[in-house]
């Protein structure tokens, strides 16, 4: 017993050590991010782009005068620990803003806290269910999959092609997908002719799309991240199917055509600006917001910045303009998030309203064509 | 060519070896018999390096064996056939003579040497020969023992420990096993250790004996004459009741 | 009370016990020997329902218990102790014989973990009945010492404190004597001789002889599966195929 | 029409199953020389995979280079798992051992991602990837890579554990550890032997299906699962059961996702393996008599 | 038996004074999953540490029970906390029925078929989107309340999860000393001896397979109400085998060793955020290394590290002594 109340005590200790905040005169946001997990090909470049911004920031003389200070927690793609980080970074960071996280799953378990304790969260994660119904304290910088399954769609109607097969993921990125494209396909005229799912681990879908050869469907709309559709697309390609195929923005990286290789030829999906910002007209709003992301992300990590770079990229500038616009208290960003207008970003222009927390529409995506193992806008 | 002395060993709490001492001559048949539990098998293993002793030492030619591991001691030109034969049941019958010639493989000796020695083991088991691809676990228990006995020899062994080949054996089987075994002798003069239950066969084979009782050696002395000793007898079959009863 | 008949019992082709058939009589001490390999152990693991034999029927007390796992048997009065003493090591020797009270207590899981006040009087019961059994052996010192802890011979006697525990009609033993040194042995005769006075019948299988001819009433022998002979110790020493058996045949 | 899609249902999962083969046979060679189940087999397919990528890209090996320096390495990591995860373990209860394997599988991982990062990464195949037309249906030529070095590599096991004396050794220490003690085997030399052999195994299955799904630190999990369920299956064989029950596996699941379900084809693989268990226990293939429990 | 209820008495003093340390921080939040894994490692020690048997599915059991509860909740309205005990029997129910074929296995076997389960019961979750809301999880659970208090705060909820858990350790502790329990313990060191004596093992260890069970139940039901959104992702494989490691790691058979074990395993990664990337090595690593140097776990290990220390320290006094002679 004597051992179990000294082991306690030591724990205890060291907890209480720990938890001391120290205070300092910066502005503390904080950012969750699953950099490990399932979801970490997300969440490294977001953490990545995050920490850019902020230290650009802060070499350009901060906010204000005040220096930005970013507090990045990994998730690792739990839904529990994603909440107790949350709180940690509330309560003893004392941040006044959180970006992150970027699955769909931890977003929704960390809505309550944020709720509760009052303080902005912008949402990097994809699903429909974080800002509608639309939460006081709750906005969300990547575009949600139903602008994206819109967009689809709007392609697939106006090249006649109305029925489509769908391969979704079974995780949280495919099922909200999955649940878009059945909901929106009435409106376009659109039928679903077969509809299979593939797990995140899974190596061959060849009997999923053999079942869909032998449908009628005229397009085959993928949904999922790397490397799944990377699988599909070699599979399909094995397999000779010839109806279209089209991939969410889920693959809108590079990656996806090193993955896919030769079967990524042809393949269209639906993406931010960021893969096509060299070929936008100097007309695009968004244009210097992409160059400017583009060449820091170059600059800092020797690699080319994504699109899920880019949603953190947004967050983040979102929460800074609202600094600036109304100072550092957690309500006075709320109230000048939901006032953001025609913020030109890398996901899109975002225009926040107290009816819409998202604050994009459908043109924040673009249809694209793998061609040449590059890419270029879809006809 | 072995002493044995003054082992203790334990079996967890069990002190199954107490003080055991013995030894063995070159070209000697010595056999060591007792009723069960008496230590016999406990012995054999202590010697093979299985359950090493706790005390006490143990020569081979004059080189200490206490500590060694089993297969150092193989090595060493001491064979044991277990008790309950033990043969690689999935393995065919000349697997199971190849495997006990493992060690010589290992120190790659030549293997027209070792196929040699194989041949010699089937001219003493010809029943071994007959069924040389067959699954050892396929057949009777006295072709099991003789496979044990044939793979133990396989090693080129000095020294043959030998652990109730007669056990579970009918008594036509156990005559043909005890038949061999001084063929063996006659015609290879191997040194042997034999642990026995069935005492009238094994002092009949033997030149000398050991009888244990409860981890200890209580006799010991020519075969001959144990086999004449009431006092073996007694260690079997406990004392005769006829004497006053209830002492 | 117990009627063994012909029992066969085949393993993979071997035939290990080849019809046998024997009668133990209410209030005995019986011993069951053979050489190595007679088929002894297997034939005790039939009889307490740990394998279940090929051919043939255990009766108890005139009722057909064939198969019925052990812990029927111990319910039905039959308990056994095990060669290489079977303890729950991790216990105390008093927890060792409180679980063998199993049977004469009979609290559920719920009762137990939420301690309903019948629980808490059966387990005030548990504890002080079970001290007699640890007096009757002996062993009333070693109460709180953990099991796996004993030496050899106080195992073995917990081990039989514990089956007494059950409050069996009878109890088989398997080789109490082995790993004891003659101290030990003699004293476990005498406590075999007390349980049998309590009206408890004893089974033995047993190699050391001395033990078997001082104390057993009669004396079954196997020999390759078979029963070779039955009767009195007298009568066992001087059959000539027993001694044939044991030391070998004279050609 | 629904032949074809039978025969491609069959294929498709033929040659997911040999790879759960490979992976299972290493699962059985440990276990049957030293009762552990190892967890950590699944990371050894991954290093495969990833060491080959490895030497590819940054050593800029040729492939036929890379992939003997990629088993040759993940062989040396079996080794030193052995040596420093297994030997020196003092209560080897089996709780322990599984929790050991899969501590050393975390750590395997952990160190892949370090070392090689998180992106997931493709891999050439051998020899193009035309795909080549066999009835209705269609493979490509990785699948034939895959089906044709399964069968070597059992060959070859074959060929080892019937006809050379160590792999006669090694069946011999897995039947009875200590009558092999006592013709002179040395039991410790043979564990270790077996965690060569399985995770050189794992280290080829592993390769071989990179080209087909890509590799990144964290596939072993999954696979090593799958690999796990075959050797159940073929009862814990390391011979021909548990080739049968990788490719029963793969084909079941191939024609669950086919016919039944696609959502569902990992659960219908684990439902019948429950059944399995709970009716014969032994495998599919085992005799009754070698029960094992 | 009264030095029992004294360690427990201690033990319950010092959980309920532990908020008075923290005032609220965000380790409240931590301390509350600490009370939740603490019931889940209790439930799985009842089934390894007592009776033997190995589970690889109990992650299975907490979803149940979790999403037995915010379905019925968050979907048909009902009242939690008769949605908590009904979740708590049906998978009760579920346990009993099932644990009579897969408890015969035993080993690896066991380990593999309760791993299927598992599984199987994740893929469930998965794949009936329109009740459990699949992959993207189940938001909306309502909090638990009583006589107005609703249980919102981490304060509240700590109380809460960890009266629950005070009982579980209660009966636990209870159990562990009676007949029954004596039993099990009996059947995990010789399960043999055990029925010859008349324990009727098998019954015994599917009961305690159904208590463990629904003690997991137990924990899923407050793990909705106080997080009030649940996912698939948290009752995954993963999550089975860091239960295992939770009780391995604190001591097999012993509910104190339980608490340390969940008390450690979750708030090591608080430790090892420092190390950043490096976490996921450390937590193999030391998990390898415990079981190495550590076979009996936390509990045993940490008193044996101490006499060990008290040792050593006495030898380099005695060594250092004898140096002074010899000089």
């Amino acid at each position: 017993m004597k051992t179990i109340q000294v082991v306690c005590s030591i724990i205890f200790l060291c907890l209480a050590c720990s938890s001391v905040s120290f205070a300092a005169d910066t502005i503390k946001i904080g950012a969750l991010f699953s950099v490990t997990g399932p979801a970490s090909f997300l969440g490294e470049p977001m953490r990545n782009t995050v920490q850019m911004v902020v230290d650009e920031v802060n070499k350009a003389g901060g906010v204000k005068g005040r220096k930005l200070e970013l507090i990045v927690y990994d998730t690792s793609g739990d839904a529990t620990k994603a909440v107790q980080l949350a709180t940690k970074m509330i309560k003893n960071d004392k941040v006044v803003a959180i970006i992150g996280p970027n699955t769909s799953g931890e977003s929704m378990a960390v809505i309550p806290v944020v709720e509760k304790e009052h303080i902005p969260l912008v949402s990097c994660a994809a699903s429909i269910k974080i800002t509608e119904p639309v939460k006081k304290w709750v906005f969300k910088s990547t575009p949600t999959d139903s602008l994206a399954v819109a967009k689809i769609y709007e392609h697939l109607q106006k090249s006649k092609q109305t029925n489509v097969a769908l391969l979704t993921v079974s995780d949280g990125f495919g099922s909200s997908g999955r649940e878009q494209l059945k909901a929106l396909a009435g409106k376009y005229g659109i039928k679903i002719v077969s509809d299979e799912t593939y797990g995140p681990k899974d190596t061959d879908m060849t009997a999923q799309l053999t079942k869909i050869r032998s449908s009628q469907a005229q397009a085959v709309i993928c949904w999922g991240t790397n490397p799944g559709p990377a699988i599909i697309a070699r599979n399909a390609r094995q397999l000779g199917i010839k109806p279209p195929l089209y991939m969410s923005h889920g693959v809108s990286s590079k990656k996806f055509i090193d993955l896919a290789g030769d079967a990524a030829e042809g393949i269209r999906l639906s993406s931010g600006r960021a893969l096509v910002a060299g070929m936008l007209p100097n007309s695009d709003p968004q244009k210097k917001s992409l160059q400017t992301f583009l060449k820091d992300y170059q600059n800092h990590f020797k690699a080319e910045g994504d699109t899920f770079g880019g949603h953190a990229w947004d967050a983040v500038m979102l929460i800074k303009n609202a600094i600036e616009r109304g100072g550092d208290s957690p309500a006075a960003i709320r109230d000048q998030l939901e006032k953001a207008r025609n913020f030109s970003g890398i996901g899109g222009v975002f225009n926040y309203s107290e009816a819409d927390h998202a604050g994009l529409t459908k043109d924040a995506f673009v249809m694209i064509e793998v061609k040449n193992k590059g890419w270029t806008f879809a006809k | 060519m072995l002493r044995v002395n003054n082992v203790n060993t334990y079996y967890g709490k069990v002190h199954a070896l107490k003080d055991v001492s013995l030894a063995l001559g070159e070209g000697e048949i010595v056999t060591l018999i007792g009723a069960n539990g008496a230590g016999k098998t406990t012995i054999l293993n202590t010697i093979s390096g299985v359950t090493p002793a706790a005390s006490g030492e143990i020569s081979f030619r004059s080189e200490s064996v206490t500590a060694l591991a089993p297969d150092r001691i193989v090595k060493l030109g001491i064979s044991q056939v277990p008790e309950g034969r033990q043969v690689f049941k999935p393995l065919s019958v000349e697997d199971n003579l190849e495997m006990g010639a493992y060690l010589r493989y290992r120190s790659s000796e030549k293997t027209a040497a070792i196929h040699k020695d194989m041949d010699q083991v089937f001219r003493l088991f010809p029943r071994l020969e007959e069924r040389r691809n067959q699954l050892a676990g396929t057949m009777s228990g006295g072709e099991q023992q003789m496979l044990a006995i044939g793979r133990a020899m396989m090693a080129k062994p000095k020294l043959l420990l030998l652990d109730e080949p007669s056990m579970g054996l009918a008594p036509l089987v156990v005559q043909e096993i005890f038949r061999v075994l001084e063929r063996l002798r006659q015609e290879t003069g191997m040194t042997i250790l034999l642990v026995e239950q069935n005492a009238k066969a094994a002092l009949k084979l033997a030149d000398r004996g050991y009888v244990m009782e409860t981890g200890k050696v209580i006799l010991e002395g020519m075969a001959d004459e144990l086999m004449e000793n009431a006092e073996v007898k007694r260690a079997y079959l406990g004392k005769e009741q006829k004497a006053a009863p209830g002492t | 009370m117990l009627e063994v008949s012909g029992i066969s019992q085949v393993f993979g082709g071997v035939t290990a016990l080849d019809r046998v058939s024997f009668t133990i009589a209410k209030g005995d001490i019986t011993g069951v020997i053979g050489p190595n390999g007679a088929g002894k152990t297997t034939l005790f693991n039939i009889i307490t329902g740990i394998y279940t034999q090929t051919a043939g029927k255990v009766l108890l007390g005139g009722a057909d218990v064939s198969g019925l796992p052990p812990e029927r048997l111990a319910r039905l009065g039959l308990v056994r102790t095990f060669q290489n003493i079977e303890l729950f090591g991790g216990m105390t020797v008093h927890e060792n014989v409180m679980v063998g009270m199993h049977t004469k207590s009979s609290s559920g899981l719920l009762a137990c973990g939420l301690k309903m006040p019948w629980n808490m009087a059966e387990e005030r019961r548990i504890r002080e009945h079970s001290l007699n059994w640890l007096d009757f052996t002996g062993i009333p010192d070693l109460a709180d010492v953990t099991a796996g802890n004993l030496p050899f011979g106080k195992g073995r006697l917990l081990e039989i404190a514990r089956a007494l525990a059950v409050e069996p009609q009878i109890i088989l033993m398997d080789e109490p004597a082995a790993g004891l040194n003659s101290q030990e042995t003699l004293e476990l005769a005498k406590l075999i001789q007390r349980i049998r006075e309590t009206g408890i019948t004893v089974v033995l299988v047993e190699h050391d002889m001395e033990l078997i001819m001082d104390i057993c009433d009669r004396i079954v022998v196997l020999n390759l599966g078979r029963k070779l002979a039955e009767g009195t110790p007298r009568e066992i020493q001087d059959n000539h195929e027993v001694v044939a058996a044991y030391l070998g045949e004279d050609e | 029409m629904q032949f074809d899609q039978l025969l491609q249902y069959a294929l498709s999962g033929l040659s997911t199953g040999a790879i759960y083969a490979l992976i299972g046979i290493g699962f059985s060679i440990i276990y049957n020389a030293t009762g552990i189940i190892n967890f950590a087999q699944g990371e050894f397919v991954m290093l495969g995979g990833m060491l080959t990528l490895f030497f590819l890209e940054l050593l800029k090996l040729p492939i036929w280079a890379a992939i003997p320096c990629a088993v040759a390495a993940a062989t040396v990591g079996g080794i030193l798992f052995e040596r420093l995860a297994i030997r020196p373990l003092r209560q080897a209860t089996p709780i322990n051992l599984v929790i050991i394997t899969i501590g050393g599988s975390i750590l395997i991982r952990g160190l892949a991602m370090l070392l090689w990062g998180k992106d997931t990464h493709a891999i050439p195949p051998f020899s193009g990837d035309e795909p080549i037309a066999i009835g209705g249906a269609t493979v490509l030529p990785q699948h034939l890579w895959i089906l044709g070095i399964t069968v070597i590599i059992i060959a070859i096991n074959k060929f080892y554990f019937f006809h050379t004396i160590s792999g006669k050794a090694m069946r011999a220490c897995a039947y009875n550890r200590r009558a092999a003690g006592l013709v002179g085997i040395d039991v410790r030399r043979m564990v270790l032997f077996s965690f060569v052999i399985s995770s050189a195994m794992g280290a080829v299955a592993g390769i071989i299906v990179a080209p087909l799904t890509m590799v990144a630190y964290d596939v072993g999990g999954m696979l090593g699962l799958k690999g796990f369920c075959a050797a159940i299956i073929g009862g814990m064989s390391s011979g021909i059961s548990t080739v049968l029950g990788g490719l029963i596996l793969g084909v079941l699941e191939s024609l669950g996702a086919g016919l039944i379900s696609s959502g569902y084809k990992d659960a219908i693989a684990f439902i019948i393996l429950l059944l399995l268990l709970f009716l014969r226990p032994q495998g599919l293939f085992g005799k009754a008599e070698s029960e094992r429990v | 038996m009264k030095k029992e209820l004294l360690k427990f008495g201690a033990f319950a003093l010092l959980i309920m004074l532990a908020p008075l340390a923290f005032k609220g921080g965000y380790l409240m939040t931590v301390l509350v999953f600490v009370g939740i894994n603490t019931m889940l490692s209790i439930a799985l020690n009842l089934l390894l540490g007592y009776a033997g048997q190995i589970s690889l599915g109990h992650a299975g059991f907490f979803g149940l029970g979790a999403y037995l509860s915010g379905v019925l909740t968050a979907t048909y309205g009902w009242n939690p906390w008769l949605s908590m005990a009904l979740a708590a029997v049906i998978v009760g129910i579920v346990a009993y029925l099932i644990g009579f074929p897969i408890l015969k296995l035993k080993g690896h076997y066991l380990a593999m078929a309760t791993l299927g389960l598992g599984i199987i019961i994740y893929i469930v979750f998965n794949e009936t989107v329109d009740l459990t809301g699949g992959p993207s999880g189940l938001s909306g659970i309502p909090n638990l309340s009583i006589n107005g208090i609703t249980f919102d705060s981490d304060l509240k909820n700590y109380y809460l999860v960890w009266i629950f858990a005070l009982l579980m350790v209660l009966f636990s502790l209870n159990l562990a000393n009676s007949r029954i329990g004596r039993a099990l313990r009996a059947v995990h060191d010789s399960e043999v001896a055990a029925r010859v004596v008349g324990v009727n093992a098998r019954l015994l260890k599917v009961q305690i397979f159904a208590v463990s069970a629904t003690f997991c139940a137990l924990a899923g039901s407050l793990y909705a109400h106080t997080m009030t959104f649940i996912s698939p992702a948290s009752f995954g494989f993963t999550f089975s085998v860091e239960l295992l490691t939770m009780v391995v790691i604190g001591g097999l058979g012993s509910i104190y060793g339980s608490f340390l074990g969940a008390a450690l395993l979750t708030l090591l990664p608080e430790f090892l955020r420092a190390a950043h990337d490096y976490d996921i090595i450390i937590y193999g690593g030391l998990l390898m290394v415990m079981v190495m140097y550590m076979p009996g776990g936390l509990v045993r290990g940490i008193p044996e590290l101490y006499r060990k220390l008290l040792k050593s320290k006495g030898k380099t006094a005695l060594k250092s002594e004898g140096g002074v002679e010899h000089a």
